[in-house]
């Protein structure tokens, strides 16, 4: 257990104190999705009435967009200073550097998500400050990780990868997508809490495959 | 070896889908679907995976094979195509309810069911290229998903021009629908990769990893989308079919149909075979005049 | 050639067959005392209706006819299309394939030479 | 990196044990089963469809929410004037009806009494609903019409 984890930790502690130092990810990415949001406003003009309909989804929206420019960073950063190289001849199995991966994107996407959350509220009137909302983020986060890490190894040794990897993650995202606007609009309702823990399920069990999947898979991804 | 191990699988594929068809057929009277299933599966399966370890081991059996079996269905097909098309128009009933454009079920029902086919062979065949790097599995996935895009296509389409008298709308977010949507996404998604990979090594692997988990997320998609609601009939075929669902004329020609696209996707899945060795020779002879130069 | 043509011949009774089948007497239906039975007179349920609303109704039937040959049509053009952008491009392949075979075997020569 | 090899044996220092890499199979099987097992169960419990009778509409729709009403048409409650678009019908549980008002395209099906009938809008409050779409679920049997 120590021996897989211990490298793990290593490989996501790294990705960490480098976005420590510089905060090019996060910062740029939480100005990117702040830009959404005004940008939706603007096209969709919710009043009060319609509020309800449009939140959770233009809420989710930002957070896929912005979610896939967290995943083209993590190995675009990488393959840039040339660091991939040194990364693939760690002395560790794979699936190692895969879960250090999405760890560290996992870690980054929560970030961006819960410095956007206040600020929707405030400008799209929602209360989304609702604890049973943690759930909802952290499973999906999970779930946008596990496919967007393994797209973004795949996707950084193609050309133009800018549009490959959205072209290859949004379809991907799609179920985790549904489950995650039907549980906000739960939580804004208030109503069916059944509902909520039934979608909630729904995107532990897409985390949970796609988790072990794209770990199994994602050897084949870095051989040169 | 190899080859036998894979033979064996589709024998087991075959067998399994047998019992499955005698057991619905027990049950309602009504297993056409399964039939239809089991002649598809037997008609790709087992020979498609001799093809992958005939095209490495005995390229002269796999040509001369090709040839045969191309030779062989096309005038079936046609055959089969104007057999269709005269059960469809002259000889089935009108349906009650729906009327004329009820008779766009026997090209769109055998279309979508045949566009379901491609996701298994490419997830079996993507894990067969990961597995032994055999090129043969990667032509297979590639050619699938080329023909599955051809059939999802026309799915699309087809439902869409049902829709428009049935429902009254061209197109509606029902979880049969945006499942279809998505997998075609997704296989335009494999077929970009290909284009763009660096390499064509590296194209097939990468696209085998999106073909493994793309036919995986095909299934959740359908899921996620179910819990909204849909608009699509109850299963009027096959081992959930109600007695009496289907009009016993109908059935047969929905056979009859459904056994013509089977045969169009084996041709055209094989046409597209023998083009994906072709271009691979003339990738090998490209090389080998960058050598000699 | 002869196999082309043939094909074609095909082709065009696939696309032909249908159309003529709409409107020929249909021979497997029972002849009423109103006539033979076609596909365009099926029976029409919508007579139920109140009567300012089955106006323009009765010809539903006939409504429905593009969207069915659209399909059918739709369906042959893409697989043809699709069979023949294959052919073509193999015809292709299979000329460079022999171009490129000629060429290499010119190099070898020469290099041996 | 040779070329061939797969990742696993790409450059091992220390070789993963046969038993840590069985291991890690045998979880990632367990984890993919458990959540496939999952998604099979909960496909056979969703058999439910998911619209409000027109009973729950009349009863305790809020004005303005967007709700998806099935029901089947009321006989002889369907008036729409020659030439325009705009229809007034009712639809009906078996015991109550709900006045619908839509503006469009009606399908064909609409009109067979077996067809369950879907609007899509908003109770309006003053005893009618506006629908901003139609849809006919289809009928799940396929029957010869009877020529007699």
């Amino acid at each position: 257990m120590r021996e897989f984890w211990v490298p793990v930790a290593t490989i996501a502690w790294k990705d960490l104190l480098l976005e420590l130092r510089t905060k090019e990810i996060v910062t740029s990415v939480l100005v990117f999705a702040l830009v959404a949001v005004v940008v939706f406003y603007f096209a969709l003009r919710p009043t009060p009435q319609t509020i309800g309909f449009v939140a959770p989804g233009v809420l989710w929206v930002a957070f896929t967009f912005a979610g896939s420019l967290v995943m083209m960073r993590t190995f675009v950063l990488e393959k840039e200073q040339g660091s991939l190289e040194g990364l693939m001849l760690c002395p560790v199995s794979r699936d190692v550097l895969y879960f250090g991966k999405l760890i560290s994107g996992f870690l980054f996407m929560l970030v961006v998500e819960a410095a956007i959350l206040p600020v929707f509220s405030v400008l799209f009137d929602a209360p989304l400050l609702n604890p049973a909302l943690f759930g909802v983020l952290v499973l999906t986060t999970l779930g946008f990780a596990s496919v967007g890490t393994l797209f973004s190894a795949i996707s950084v040794n193609t050309r133009s990868r800018e549009i490959m990897l959205p072209i290859l993650f949004f379809p991907m995202v799609v179920p985790v997508l549904i489950a995650a606007v039907a549980a906000t609009a739960i939580v804004l309702d208030g109503a069916s809490q059944e509902r909520l823990g039934q979608w909630l399920a729904f995107s532990g069990a897409f985390a949970a495959i796609f988790v072990t999947l794209s770990a199994l898979l994602f050897g084949y991804t870095l051989e040169e | 070896m190899r080859a036998a191990a894979a033979v064996t699988l589709g024998w087991v594929w075959v067998a399994l889908n047998a019992l499955s068809a005698i057991y619905a057929l027990s049950k309602t009277g009504l297993g056409v679907m399964w039939f239809a299933e089991l002649l598809v599966v037997a008609l790709l399966a087992s020979p498609g995976a001799l093809l992958v370890a005939w095209g490495r081991r005995r390229p002269q059996r796999y040509e001369e094979f090709m040839q045969l079996a191309k030779q062989v269905l096309l005038p079936i097909t046609g055959v089969m195509m104007l057999l269709t098309l005269s059960m469809v128009f002259l000889w089935v009933p009108t349906d009650a309810n729906l009327g004329v454009s009820q008779r766009i079920f026997y090209f769109h029902v055998p279309l979508a069911i045949m566009s379901l086919l491609p996701p298994f062979l490419v997830s079996l065949s993507s894990i067969g290229y990961l597995w032994r790097r055999n090129e043969g599995w990667d032509a297979l996935s590639l050619s699938a998903v080329e023909v599955g895009v051809l059939f999802t296509t026309l799915t699309l389409a087809t439902g869409s021009i049902w829709a428009r008298p049935t429902w009254g709308v061209w197109w509606r977010w029902d979880p049969m629908l945006t499942t279809f949507f998505i997998l075609w996404l997704m296989y335009l998604g494999y077929l970009l990769l290909r284009a763009y990979a660096p390499s064509p090594d590296q194209g097939a692997r990468y696209s085998a990893v999106l073909g493994i988990v793309g036919s995986v997320n095909s299934v959740i998609v359908y899921m996620a989308t179910v819990w909204w609601n849909t608009q699509h009939p109850e299963k009027v075929v096959g081992p959930a079919a109600e007695a009496g669902s289907l009009d016993a004329r109908m059935g047969v020609a929905l056979l009859v149909a459904f056994a013509t696209f089977a045969l169009l996707f084996a041709y055209v899945l094989l046409e597209r075979l023998s083009l994906r060795r072709d271009e691979a020779q003339v990738e090998v002879l490209r090389a080998q005049l960058e050598e000699a130069r | 050639m002869r196999k082309k043509k043939a094909l074609w011949l095909g082709v065009l009774a696939l696309l032909a067959l249908p159309w003529v089948a709409m409107w020929a007497p249909h021979p497997f239906t029972t002849s009423t005392p109103e006539g033979t039975v076609s596909l365009q007179s099926w029976p029409d349920h919508h007579l139920a209706l109140p009567t300012d609303q089955a106006e323009g109704e009765d010809t539903k039937a006939q409504a429905n006819l593009p969207f069915l040959f659209a399909v059918y049509t739709i369906t042959w053009i893409a697989f043809f299309g699709y069979a023949f952008y294959l052919s073509r491009r193999q015809a292709e392949l299979r000329q460079e394939i022999q171009a490129l075979q000629e060429e290499v075997a010119r190099r070898r020569q020469q290099s041996s030479q | 990196m040779a070329t061939g090899t797969t990742p696993k044996e790409g450059i091992a220092l220390p070789p993963a044990s046969a038993g840590g890499q069985r291991l890690k199979l045998a979880i990632a099987a367990t984890v993919l089963a458990v959540a496939f097992g999952y998604f099979a169960f909960t496909a056979f419990q969703s058999a439910k469809v998911y619209y409000v009778t027109v009973g729950d509409v009349l009863a305790q729709s809020p004005q303005g929410q967007m709700v998806r009403v099935s029901g089947k048409l009321a006989p002889d409650s369907f008036q729409r004037t020659p030439g325009e678009t705009l229809a007034l019908f009712s639809l009906t549980d078996g015991s109550q009806a709900l006045k619908v008002q839509y503006d469009g395209v009606i399908p064909d099906l609409f009109f067979n009494p077996q067809s369950d009938i879907v609007a899509e809008g908003a109770n309006q409050g003053n005893g009618t609903f506006l629908a901003s779409a139609i849809l006919v679920k289809c009928p799940s049997k396929y029957v010869a019409v009877q020529e007699s």
